[in-house]
């Protein structure tokens, strides 16, 4: 038999990475997450963001904004924080300046945050069509300045307002970014389900401390920052299982996921799509590698389709 | 720019020579991300570590460092043959003075002399290094500079090589010179105001904590006067006049 | 000068190491944490408890109890899960052949779990007087029966409810372990004091998951574990500045300490002793360095006690 | 038992040998507890990995592994004179059987052969050895072994040593006769069974995943008779009639 010949049929199929991001057809389950990836630009000549499922632009406000003095970020065990606040370009420059610098067939997915519910509201209505950008994601790790500073994820009715608020504002895909930093992340869950969101997406950094002893001072400016990277996997790993059994509606997972075998733990417990984000820092091409990690997974044990490891944990 | 999965060629305490034959040309003061855990063997330490590329030539790429913590106790650890991941060359780099006219005084301390032996190769004659550290053998790439065609002189805290004190003390800065300087923030800054009060212009090469060196992370700013500029891609080298001192951390 | 001559007044007296947990005098302010030095004698021979400041007994219930089946562990990036559960030699075991088994000047605080608030205030009224217990330490990461499963340290009437019964039912000083799986750790610290706490201990492991990806499986046979070790440093550091900010009692600060550095980061975030966990696993003399490690500092630093460092995080 | 920080003599891909000169007298089928990372340079992998004592000597130490994972490759990535913190020896170890009638059929399977060795050594030629691997190649330890003045037999998978097929079809145990075996559950499975078909007694080696390997941790429990017993510390060596063996994990 020889390559390319009739034989063709005897030598299996490449297994089907299609998935399912809350109602959005991706290329693959991979994509990077919001915050490690710039506004996709940044990237050109590193990754090519036509192999992977798509990316999550950096979280945008209304107006441009300046974020936390530094230092910003700082490495932990396995893990790094960061404070980077809400730095961002603003909505209208991402709309304006990034999506058009984008190739071609890029599937990208807007972040959202903002210190007040109707301003959140108000940047949905913005993005609303913008070329390109098949879902919101709505960020809810974001202090609440009526709530005292709490996040938006953290209190229930708070959170209720909010997707309610973003769901009014928009007739897009809407994927609701849970904050990890709760007693239970199950009824953020339903919350978050109960008020229309059409996807979750879980989990967002930890909050976290470290301190420089030697200065005796907080490593970051900001005292507190986001934890991130492979050290918090277990927990990211715990929350998608036990919102996946609390609501019906898609996940996509994250946390510290740095190879395909990392990604198929997630989708087991109940993610249909992942995203890669601390492990791209190292590696600009990691989430590729989660990519190309998945597709090999899936033919060591010749299963033909990614979406039918979904949910899949035995018992 | 690539992304390479470099051979280590050899290591030890004060540097690490990788082999990189997609390495493409680069400028006097850029710098790489250095990834220590390229096979996902240990995953911390997790983030990959800035360094000023020393030298380089035909896929011979190397960093001189000392040894201060985890990362570079790593990197000294290494053996010829150990993988290294590289992303590089990053950052704008060093531009030499426009005029023929006066000299380029090069101002370097601790480790940051690794950033200039590059720039005063190309500037030659008409470079006057200055480099300090704490003793002789404290100065980066030491026995390098020596064998450059440019006016070098030293400095150290112990009087162990050259003139005993500050290195910005040998400055002396004259009309139609212009100054860059690398090394620890006191320094920088001590050398600034002497290039400020000649009136001589001022370049800084900074350090900042990174965690992706392109720009995509935003944790590597400083303040400057128009906000918050990125050290990986707005830098390192920045113009001193333009930066707010204070607000660095 | 001549060594031990009448300079000795010139060289510098070693830093005073002692400390206070919660009225109790240490010698100083490492202990080993529960669950991760057994019941104190199976360290013999490879570290000397009279050299650190005491340790805290694996949990004890009012009866034995055997546990989950294996597997019961598994690694996770610069962590660990656990899922022992309740296994225990019982408290009257504990009494009858374990205390008298540690040799004499050892710090024990004996450390009190159970599914029903009843039962823990029974093992805290024998504990009461037990030789060489100095403290208990009462655990609220244990699954509260009534609750449906949720950890008595997850909600703050139960937990409440507990502290006042355990309070009730004993004259001995009461530590008292918080959960790390809540929204907010300053809540559940003000109602540990306001119900009669004489300090507080954080944190427990968290909750987290991992799969074994190759067998399509829970790695551990309890599917979710508890998981420990430094990975967990920046939140637990986090918890305990937040904590100490909430209330005035003493606390103790537990998670992924490795080194006296990392105990100097807790000290200055606001504990005044701290536990050693995971670590000792890969090194059983692991708290002796930490031990080492922080009196090097305090040399290094020129700080005359370690007790000024407790809050001392400047900002 | 001690606990030292020890120095790497040699290491590749089948073992290591340590210099411990502090190593205590140990009895065949002890283990050890290896750190990989004694100086909290990594902090990941964090735990210790549990080893057999292949062979000890006067202060060197020997263990043999095939690599599976991220600690058995570190493993095999170190070179001598680096430092690996080891605890031990722990555990029961076997014991020869008391009469001086039957033989001994040791039983080895895949890296299980590792635990084997010296107790073979001890034995000399009451021992019958049988050992199993999918290949040659895979039997580790098989030259030392074949330098043992003992009964020794091959199995593997592909017979490019022996017989061809399961290692356990070589058994053949005889009233009198005392069956020690350590590999994969199934294998140690089917050892059993024949034993209980003869009557013979039959120990067996368990692994299990494990924190301290000094019964701190609780976390290496397999299920027996009398409820969950430690690897660590009541075995590894265990009677095979005491274990739940459908509990095993
Ligand atoms: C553009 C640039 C070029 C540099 N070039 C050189 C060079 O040529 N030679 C040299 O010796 N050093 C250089 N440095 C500093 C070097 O990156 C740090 O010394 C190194 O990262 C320390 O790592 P570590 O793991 O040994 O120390 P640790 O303190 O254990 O590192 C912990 C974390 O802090 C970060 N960090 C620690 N110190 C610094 C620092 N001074 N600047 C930025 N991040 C830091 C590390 O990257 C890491 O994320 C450069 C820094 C930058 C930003
Ligand atoms: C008492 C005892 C003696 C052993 N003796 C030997 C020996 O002489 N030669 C040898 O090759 N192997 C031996 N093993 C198995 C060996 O410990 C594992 O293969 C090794 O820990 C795998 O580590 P890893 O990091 O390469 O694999 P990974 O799969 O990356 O390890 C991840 C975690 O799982 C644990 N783990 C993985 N596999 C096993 C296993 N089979 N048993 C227990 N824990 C495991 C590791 O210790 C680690 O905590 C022994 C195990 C025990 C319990
Ligand atoms: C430097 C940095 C910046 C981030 N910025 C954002 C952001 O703007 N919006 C957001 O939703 N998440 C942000 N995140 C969180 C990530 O999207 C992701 O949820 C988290 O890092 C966990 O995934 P990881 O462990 O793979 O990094 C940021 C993370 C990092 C490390
Ligand atoms: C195997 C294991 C068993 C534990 N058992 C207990 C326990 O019985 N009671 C308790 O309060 N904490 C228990 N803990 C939690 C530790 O006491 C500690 O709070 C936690 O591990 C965080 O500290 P570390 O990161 O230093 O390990 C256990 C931890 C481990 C790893
Ligand atoms: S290092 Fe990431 S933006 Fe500069
Ligand atoms: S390994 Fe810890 S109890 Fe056995």
């Amino acid at each position: 038999m020889t390559a390319g010949g009739a034989g063709a049929s005897d030598r299996p199929e490449p297994p089907d990475l299609s998935a399912d991001l809350c109602g959005v057809a991706l290329r693959n389950p991979v994509l990077l997450a919001s915050g490690t990836c710039g506004y996709g630009t940044e990237l050109a000549g590193l990754l090519d963001l036509r192999e992977i499922g798509g990316f999550v632009a950096k979280s945008l406000t209304l107006e441009p904004r300046a974020g936390n003095p530094p230092p910003r970020i700082t490495e932990t065990p396995a893990g790094m924080l960061n404070a980077i606040s809400l730095e961002n370009v603003g909505v209208e420059a991402f709309i304006d300046e990034k999506l058009p610098a984008l190739p071609e067939g890029v599937a990208v997915v807007a972040s959202v945050f903002e210190t007040e519910i109707e301003r959140y509201g108000e940047v949905c209505r913005r993005l609303e069509g913008a070329p390109g950008v098949v879902a919101l994601e709505i960020n809810a790790s974001c202090p609440h300045v009526k709530s005292g500073g709490i996040e938006f994820g953290q209190d229930p009715a708070v959170l209720a307002s909010l997707v309610r608020a973003c769901r009014a504002s928009t007739g897009m895909k809407l994927l609701v970014k849970l904050s990890p930093n709760v007693t239970s992340i199950a009824e953020m869950a339903r919350v978050a389900e109960g008020e229309g969101a059409d996807g979750l997406s879980l989990i967002n950094a930890m909050q976290g401390l470290a301190v420089d002893v030697e200065r005796r001072r907080p490593a970051l400016s900001n005292v507190l920052g986001g934890l991130s990277g492979p050290a918090i996997r277990p927990v990211a790993l715990r929350m998608v299982y036990q919102a996946a059994q609390a609501v019906k509606i898609p996940i996509c997972g994250i946390g510290g996921i740095t190879s395909g075998e990392d990604a198929v733990a997630f989708l087991l417990v109940g993610a249909s799509t992942v995203q890669v984000g601390t492990a791209s820092y190292a590696n600009p091409g990691a989430a590729l590698e989660v990519r190309d990690g998945l597709q090999a997974y899936l033919e060591r044990h010749g299963i033909a389709r990614v979406r039918d490891l979904v949910g899949g944990l035995l018992s | 720019m690539i992304r390479a999965i470099a051979s280590v060629l050899r290591a030890d305490a004060h540097g690490v020579t990788l082999d990189v034959p997609e390495w493409p040309a680069h400028r006097p003061g850029q710098f790489a991300m250095l990834s220590l855990d390229p096979h996902g063997l240990h995953l911390d330490p997790l983030l990959p570590r800035p360094m000023a590329v020393f030298r380089a030539d035909g896929g011979r790429v190397e960093f001189r460092f000392h040894v201060v913590g985890r990362g570079t106790a790593l990197l000294a650890a290494l053996s010829p043959g150990d993988d290294l991941g590289v992303l590089g060359p990053l950052g704008n780099g060093f531009t030499a003075p426009a005029g023929s006219g006066g000299r380029a005084i090069l101002v370097g301390g601790g480790t940051g002399t690794a950033s200039l032996y590059e720039f005063a190769a190309q500037l030659g004659s008409r470079a006057r290094v200055l480099l300090g550290g704490r003793t002789r053998g404290a100065i980066l790439g030491l026995a390098d500079f020596e064998a450059l065609p440019v006016d070098l002189q030293f400095a150290t805290e112990d009087g162990s090589s050259g003139h005993r004190g500050l290195v910005t003390e040998l400055m002396a800065p004259e009309p139609g010179d212009e100054v860059f300087a690398c090394g620890p923030t006191a320094m920088m800054d001590a050398a600034w105001r002497l290039a400020q009060a000649a009136g001589v212009p001022c370049h800084v090469s900074l350090e900042s904590r990174m965690a992706c060196g392109i720009g995509i992370c935003l944790g590597c700013v400083v303040p400057t006067d128009q906000g918050f500029r990125y050290v990986c891609t707005d830098g390192p080298v920045f113009d001193a006049e333009r930066l707010d001192w204070k607000g660095l951390p």
